[in-house]
């Protein structure tokens, strides 16, 4: 008795109402990537890329493009997003998007805070899209040209941005969250990834584009930009990333270092040496009323390469080479640090944010005019590079051509 | 029984709920009260005030149960 | 009425534990006496069984003496008839009259199992029982001996449950060779076999065998009770049974588990379960049983443990699969496209484009028409299934898919889980998922995930509410006992398997004493 | 075999129903966010006072073995007192369970559901507990344990899937203590203590039914240190792998955390299943509190609890709905109200206010028994 009447009341609300968030496969339209670039009415253009799924089936791969784009204007995101279907035929959904490309003109006037906020709040959004400051061309190029390895555009790069991470180390490695941690945070300010296109983004739009051994228009990672607050202000080329990573969290990267340190110009000498694990920290100390940044930098590494003429036997040898890349190293971080305390003046790394786990009655002080206090800084890096091996040669071939011969 | 405990607690909680609202609302009671039967808090709220009501028939069954089982303990 | 004053006087016989004809033809309307006149029993006997034609008299003569056999002569060899019976008498035909029966038994058939019936009940049951009756004139008790039986099925291996390795053996319809079946594994005084007849018109034999040095008394009582409260007018199979004596009848779980496994029967027994063997049935029932039982086969214990631990994992995965891959389909592909990896989502979108039909109707049809398949290919000659399986995976796999009907990775999806519901190796529990598998692709369109599990937890919340003959059905998982665990999902060594499942209360917990490992013989002396 | 008059429930079953109330709600709204990244420690202080809280409710069933809260409430106050008391601790038990209630379905509206009335979810979870508690104290019990691996397991596993994504950082933990511990003792009392550890007073309606009472305040206590290890875990993984701030402007950490764990490219984006494993844990925390109400109502309505348990529930349903109207009063009652005049007065001041009482009382039955064995 009791149950049926359980069961009666499940079964009339269930009727009684029926399905409510169920969206059909065939009813939805996966986005991949969302470009914003400045309205010309109203204050944001959105651009979405949607999958177009028949180009994934197996049976019958239809030829077409495989994404599809479409460019509304509107005051906010979540407002535009739900117009879209004034054009498109499904509803959209934003969990899977990869790439999100702001167009520099909005980071620069606008800001990014506005967009973010929604961007945070909403349970579609996922938390593993890179966010994107596109350089010289408008952000909706981005979301269309098609790459023939990946097809869809936005999968490309942001497959591409991880496998740099990987190899080289060139991307933030900023999400939503990490992005807006560092808005609100006193002792940091966010970075951004920038992207470039390389040819003619006219030429790239097009799904015949695939056909052709050297893509038209390519889509290329191009170092950092730097915010303060939510306001882009500059940029850092690819190499100052690298180095920018190296005080984060660098996983590992490849990088040559000259053999003499005053070699000629005309045929310089390298050693390349790949690190594979790498430890930073950062220090922050006040000496005085002098703040002081310190970067202490352990990472083990193997060489690679080999152009100079040294024997590799040799213990001293890998001490000499353990040196060389220590102070290369060492100058290359310190000089990006200085430039961005010269040029930009805000503190990209954390370096309040240490001061604030170290110091945290100082930081309590001098956290709200931070950037001043970092602009003013003294820069002090630790480099400790250790050369663990030396791939399955010791000695270079190089090394055993009689001199005269390697010079010619 | 059941019927009356059902009409106690319901009325107990809503009274309960009316106090709290007044208490962060800084509201009359008189103002909570008529909030919680206006039927603006959820277009659906039918649903649960139908299972409310369902449960308060159940009572009434149970009740009625309750008095024949007893009725025919007695005879 | 009747059959209240048969369970009351049931009780009275309990400890000789014999049931006499009497009581099996108590409520029926058949009279009681033996005459001493052989024309009036004859009388009696013809009146009753007229119209079979396999029904025969034979008037005989003893001496000057006359007499009778009567026969059911299906349910007895002819030729033993003739030979022990017929034979022996012919050349005694000019013997000087008996005095009693016992005298006729002892002079013409020395050799025949025997038993008096002075009652006409017992006459009646005798015969039906496909006994020989030789009634003698003014004799107040007939002579009932047991000719051989008619032709059985062989032993076979078993058709449901088969294995790899282990015994071949199966139980057959014949009681008694499934008790000697049983009886030839466990050589032990304390094995016990009482005997019931259940069915108001089939007076079917069932028998109940526990140790009664292992299975806890109190189990049996309720076992016993539960039988004795059994009204029907006729059982056919131990399925019958089943449903009668489970403590629930309003679930989809099998709360008593069946097989015809002489060796797996054997095993539970000695863990302290009563068998339940019906006669006419193959399957053997076990109680009380709970939801593990059904996860293991007995091959378990005759493979390496560690294997036989992984398979009997596997099976509790395929259980799962079984249950919710259908409907975790519907719950991800309508309702949760954000938890799929963006490749799978893009490839899974593609194979459902231009498919006409809502997922969950997709999946439903799908699943109804494998479902209509597997009955078919039940119910069809041997010959025929292969056909039905044949058309089946051809035209509704292959053309559904490639007129775009279905989509590729549902076809997929129903193949797997139809696979992994024959994994069971128990029959009656995979029919419980087939059920709840379609409540649950409902509830996974109405709630998506949400609605599976509220299903799952609904399920939980039954299974434990369930009870076999009184006994927890999860028992050994709730309520918990981490002493059980031992061969539960995995199954320990057999020499580290010591215990019975204190959830059945043994009455001897321990299955032995001794703690021996084996191991090699230790190195002697000091040795190279 | 034979049907027991009393229903009983092993320590074990105790053990983990009180694992997975403490786990419940926690993991769903999350605890000390206002104290940053010392939350874990304000967790950790909180553990050892309500562990000692609950020692203490324990004491006080010890004192009348046998009897669960309201019949001690009656045995002290007399009939018609005693009724009204164990009333409003009826209201406090029932108003609770809404109140979590409503805490899941404003979880799963928020995050899963976003177009599915609230209502719905409301009326079948609030289904589930009166299913479940309509088959007794036994079978919710038996359920908890067969539960119990997953939630456990789960939880666990999250922190290790964070750990391997590499979102886990330590040194969002860092400075350890920089305000002092002004600002944890604040929040440590009344909140935290009351909220997830001083809501074990329910479970003085449910201690009593356990089969080996003698030994049920070690597991009581031991439980609550286990659970509050595992919450201390949760919080460290909030904290470590968000950041404080964040922390402090999510409304669900845990499942926000959850949602950075990304394995092998193809474990990613969990937090729904976080989600539905939360799931079991607010089953089991409105049950405890349905069952404490019916308890109640049975005692003082002399009527069997099961009669009631589906009009009492349907109401629950329905108040879970009318408890605020939105999500922001929910939370602001949270904080503001419920701590001080509900949690503290019923959990705290009254059981205080109720134990020399007992005692006193409980001596002189003694001495009146004694006296009248002596005669």
């Amino acid at each position: 008795m009791k149950k049926r009447l359980l069961l009666l009341l499940c079964a009339a609300t269930v009727i009684l109402t029926g399905c409510w968030d169920s969206i059909e496969l065939n009813d939805i339209a996966i986005v991949t990537g969302m470009a914003i670039d400045p309205g010309k009415d109203k204050k944001y253009q959105l651009t979405v890329g949607y999958v177009n799924p028949a180009q994934y089936s197996k049976q019958n791969p239809a030829q077409g493009a495989p994404v599809s784009i479409m460019t509304l204007e509107g005051n906010s995101l979540p407002e535009i997003s739900a117009k879209m279907n004034v054009g498109v035929s499904r509803r959209l959904i934003f969990s899977h998007t990869r790439a999100l490309y702001i167009n520099e003109t909005v980071a620069k006037d606008n800001g990014v805070s506005h967009f973010l906020d929604s961007l945070e709040r909403s349970p579609q959004f996922r938390n593993d899209f890179n966010i994107l400051i596109t350089k010289n061309h408008t952000a909706r190029d981005f979301a269309m040209i098609n790459d023939p390895v990946e097809r869809v555009p936005s999968l490309k790069v942001q497959k591409s941005i991880k496998t740099l991470l990987k190899s080289w180390g060139g991307d933030p490695r900023v999400r939503l969250t990490d992005f807006i941690d560092a808005i609100i945070a006193e002792g940091r300010s966010p970075v951004a990834s920038t992207v470039v296109i390389e040819g003619d983004p006219k030429k790239g739009q097009n799904a015949e584009s695939n056909m052709e051994v050297k893509a038209p228009a390519k889509i290329m990672l191009d170092g950092l930009a730097v915010f303060k607050k939510d306001k882009l202000i500059g940029y850092l080329s690819l190499d100052d990333t690298r180095n920018y990573l190296w005080t984060q969290k660098l996983e590992s990267t490849m990088i040559s270092i000259p053999c003499e340190e005053d070699q000629d110009d005309e045929n310089p000498l390298y050693f390349d040496i790949v690190i594979t694990n790498n430890k930073s920290e950062m220090r922050t100390e006040y000496k005085g009323n002098q703040p002081q940044l310190k970067v202490n930098i352990f990472s083990e590494a193997s060489i690679n390469s080999m152009q100079c003429q040294k024997d590799l036997s040799k213990i001293a040898t890998f001490t000499e080479l353990e040196k060389k890349s220590d102070k290369q190293i060492k100058n290359m971080i310190t000089e990006t640090i200085e430039k961005v305390q010269k040029d930009y003046g805000v503190d990209i790394f954390g370096f309040g944010e240490a001061l604030n786990r170290q110091h945290y009655k100082k930081a309590k002080k001098v956290l709200p005019y931070w950037n001043e206090e970092f602009a003013r800084a003294d820069v002090e890096v630790d480099v400790r590079i250790a050369l663990r091996r030396s791939g399955t040669r010791s000695k270079s071939f190089i090394s055993d051509l009689p001199k005269k011969d390697a010079e010619d | 029984m059941v019927t009356f405990t059902f009409s106690v607690i319901f009325a107990g909680l809503l009274l309960m709920i009316a106090l709290i609202d007044m208490f962060i609302w800084q509201q009359s009671f008189y103002q909570c009260i008529s909030k919680l039967f206006a039927l603006d808090q959820g277009a659906n709220e039918g649903y649960v005030i139908a299972t409310a009501a369902a449960g308060f028939i159940y009572s009434i069954a149970m009740d009625y149960r309750i008095r024949k089982n007893k009725r025919s303990q007695q005879s | 009425m009747g059959l209240a004053d048969f369970l009351f006087n049931r009780r009275k016989h309990k400890n000789n534990n014999k049931i006499t004809a009497e009581e099996l033809f108590q409520q029926e309307n058949i009279s009681k006496k033996y005459y001493k006149s052989l024309e009036k029993n004859k009388k009696q006997i013809q009146e009753l069984f007229q119209h079979s034609f396999d029904f025969t008299i034979d008037p005989i003569k003893l001496g000057d003496t006359d007499a009778c056999v009567c026969y059911l002569g299906t349910m007895l060899s002819k030729d033993t008839l003739t030979n022990k019976v017929l034979n022996s008498l012919h050349p005694h035909n000019d013997h000087p009259r008996h005095k009693d029966i016992s005298s006729i038994r002892d002079n013409y058939f020395p050799t025949v199992s025997y038993e008096y019936a002075d009652t006409f009940h017992k006459v009646v049951w005798n015969v039906l029982n496909g006994y020989a009756v030789i009634m003698v004139d003014g004799q107040g008790k007939a002579l009932s001996l047991e000719i051989g039986n008619v032709e059985k099925r062989a032993i076979t291996e078993p058709s449901t449950q088969t294995i790899i390795r282990g015994p071949k053996e199966a139980f057959t319809e014949d009681i008694n060779t499934n008790i000697s079946l049983i009886r030839k594994r466990i050589r032990n005084p304390h094995l016990k076999f009482e005997s019931f007849y259940v069915g108001r018109d089939t007076k079917t034999q069932l028998v109940i065998g526990y140790m009664s040095s292992i299975t806890n008394a109190d189990i049996l009582e309720e076992v016993k009770k539960r039988i004795e409260k059994i009204d029907i007018g006729g059982v056919l199979d131990s399925g019958n049974i089943e449903e009668l004596i489970s403590d629930k009848s309003f679930t989809p779980f099998p709360l008593i588990f069946n097989t015809e496994r002489p060796d797996s029967i054997c095993g539970h027994i000695m863990e302290g379960k009563v068998a339940l063997i019906l006669d006419g049935s193959p399957f053997v029932l076990t109680v009380p049983s709970v939801l593990t039982d059904f996860f293991e086969s007995s091959e378990d214990y005759y493979q390496p443990f560690l294997m036989s631990s992984f398979i009997r994992l596997i099976r509790y995965i395929s259980f799962m699969i079984a249950l919710v891959l259908p409907s975790l389909y519907v719950a991800l592909s309508t309702f949760h496209q954000e938890l799929m990896p963006t490749q799978l989502l893009l490839s899974i979108q593609a194979q459902r484009e231009g498919v006409p039909f809502p997922a969950v109707i997709e999946i439903f049809v799908m699943e109804l028409t494998f479902e209509i398949m597997r009955e078919a290919g039940v119910r069809m000659p041997r010959a025929v299934g292969q056909t039905v399986s044949i058309v089946g995976a051809l035209v509704i796999g292959q053309a559904a898919v490639e007129a775009g009907l279905v989509s590729n990775v549902l076809v997929i999806i129903v193949a797997f889980t139809a696979i992994a519901s024959f994994v069971s190796p128990i029959y009656n529990f995979s029919i419980s998922t087939r059920l709840l598998r379609f409540i649950l692709i409902l509830f996974s369109a109405i709630f998506g995930l949400y609605g599976v599990l509220l299903f799952l937890i609904v399920m939980v919340i039954h299974l434990v509410s369930l009870r076999s003959i009184g006994i927890p059905y999860l028992a050994a998982v709730a309520p918990f006992d981490i002493k059980e665990q031992d061969d539960i999902f995995v199954r320990f060594p057999i020499w580290a398997n010591r215990k019975r499942p204190s959830y059945l209360y043994p009455e001897s917990p321990m299955k032995k004493k001794g703690k021996h490992i084996p191991s090699p013989p230790p190195a002697k002396g000091g040795g190279k | 075999m034979s049907k027991k008059l009393v229903e009983n429930i092993s320590l074990w079953q105790l053990a983990v129903l009180m694992f997975t109330f403490e786990i419940g709600s926690v993991a769903v709204v999350g605890v000390g966010t206002d104290t940053k990244q010392d939350a874990w420690i304000a967790v950790g202080v909180a553990t050892v006072l309500g562990a000692g809280l609950v020692w203490f409710y324990v004491y006080l069933l010890q004192q009348l073995p046998g009897r669960n809260l309201f019949e001690m409430i009656t045995f002290c106050f007399g009939k018609w007192l005693g009724k009204i008391i164990g009333l409003l601790y009826v209201y406090y038990f029932l108003y609770i369970s809404a109140r979590v209630l409503r805490d899941f379905c404003e979880l799963i509206t928020s995050v899963i559901f976003e177009s599915t009335p609230i209502e719905v979810i409301s009326i079948t979870m609030v289904g589930i507990c009166a299913y479940m508690l309509y088959l007794g104290l036994e079978v919710f019990g038996r359920t908890g344990e067969v539960f119990i691996p997953y939630v456990f397991t789960f939880i666990i596993l999250i922190g290790l899937a964070i750990l391997f994504s590499g979102e886990f950082e330590l040194k969002n933990l860092l400075p350890i203590l920089g305000d002092g511990f002004g600002p944890i003792l604040k929040h440590v009392f009344p909140r935290l203590l009351t909220f997830p550890f001083g809501e074990l007073v329910t479970f003085m309606v449910i201690i009593p039914y356990v089969s080996h009472f003698a030994k049920a305040a070690k597991v009581s206590v031991f439980t609550v240190l286990v659970s509050g290890f595992i919450i201390i875990y949760g919080t460290l993984i909030e904290i470590a792998s968000l950041g404080a701030r964040q922390m402090e402007r999510t409304v669900f950490p845990l499942l926000s955390a959850a949602r950075e764990i990304s394995l092998l490219e193809f474990i990613e984006r969990v937090d729904l299943i976080i989600v539905f494993v939360v799931m079991f844990g607010i089953i089991t925390k409105v049950s405890v509190f349905l069952y404490g109400g019916l308890k109640g109502l049975e005692h003082i309505m002399n009527v069997p609890y099961r009669y009631m348990v589906f009009p009492i529930s349907m109401i629950i349903g329905y108040i879970a709905i009318q408890i605020s109207a939105n999500n922001a009063e929910h939370i602001e009652e949270g904080i503001r109200f419920i701590p001080l005049y509900m949690h503290i007065p019923f959990q705290i001041i009254f059981p205080i206010l109720m134990a020399p009482l007992l005692i006193w009382k409980v001596k002189k039955q003694k001495r009146r028994s004694d006296a009248n064995g002596s005669r």
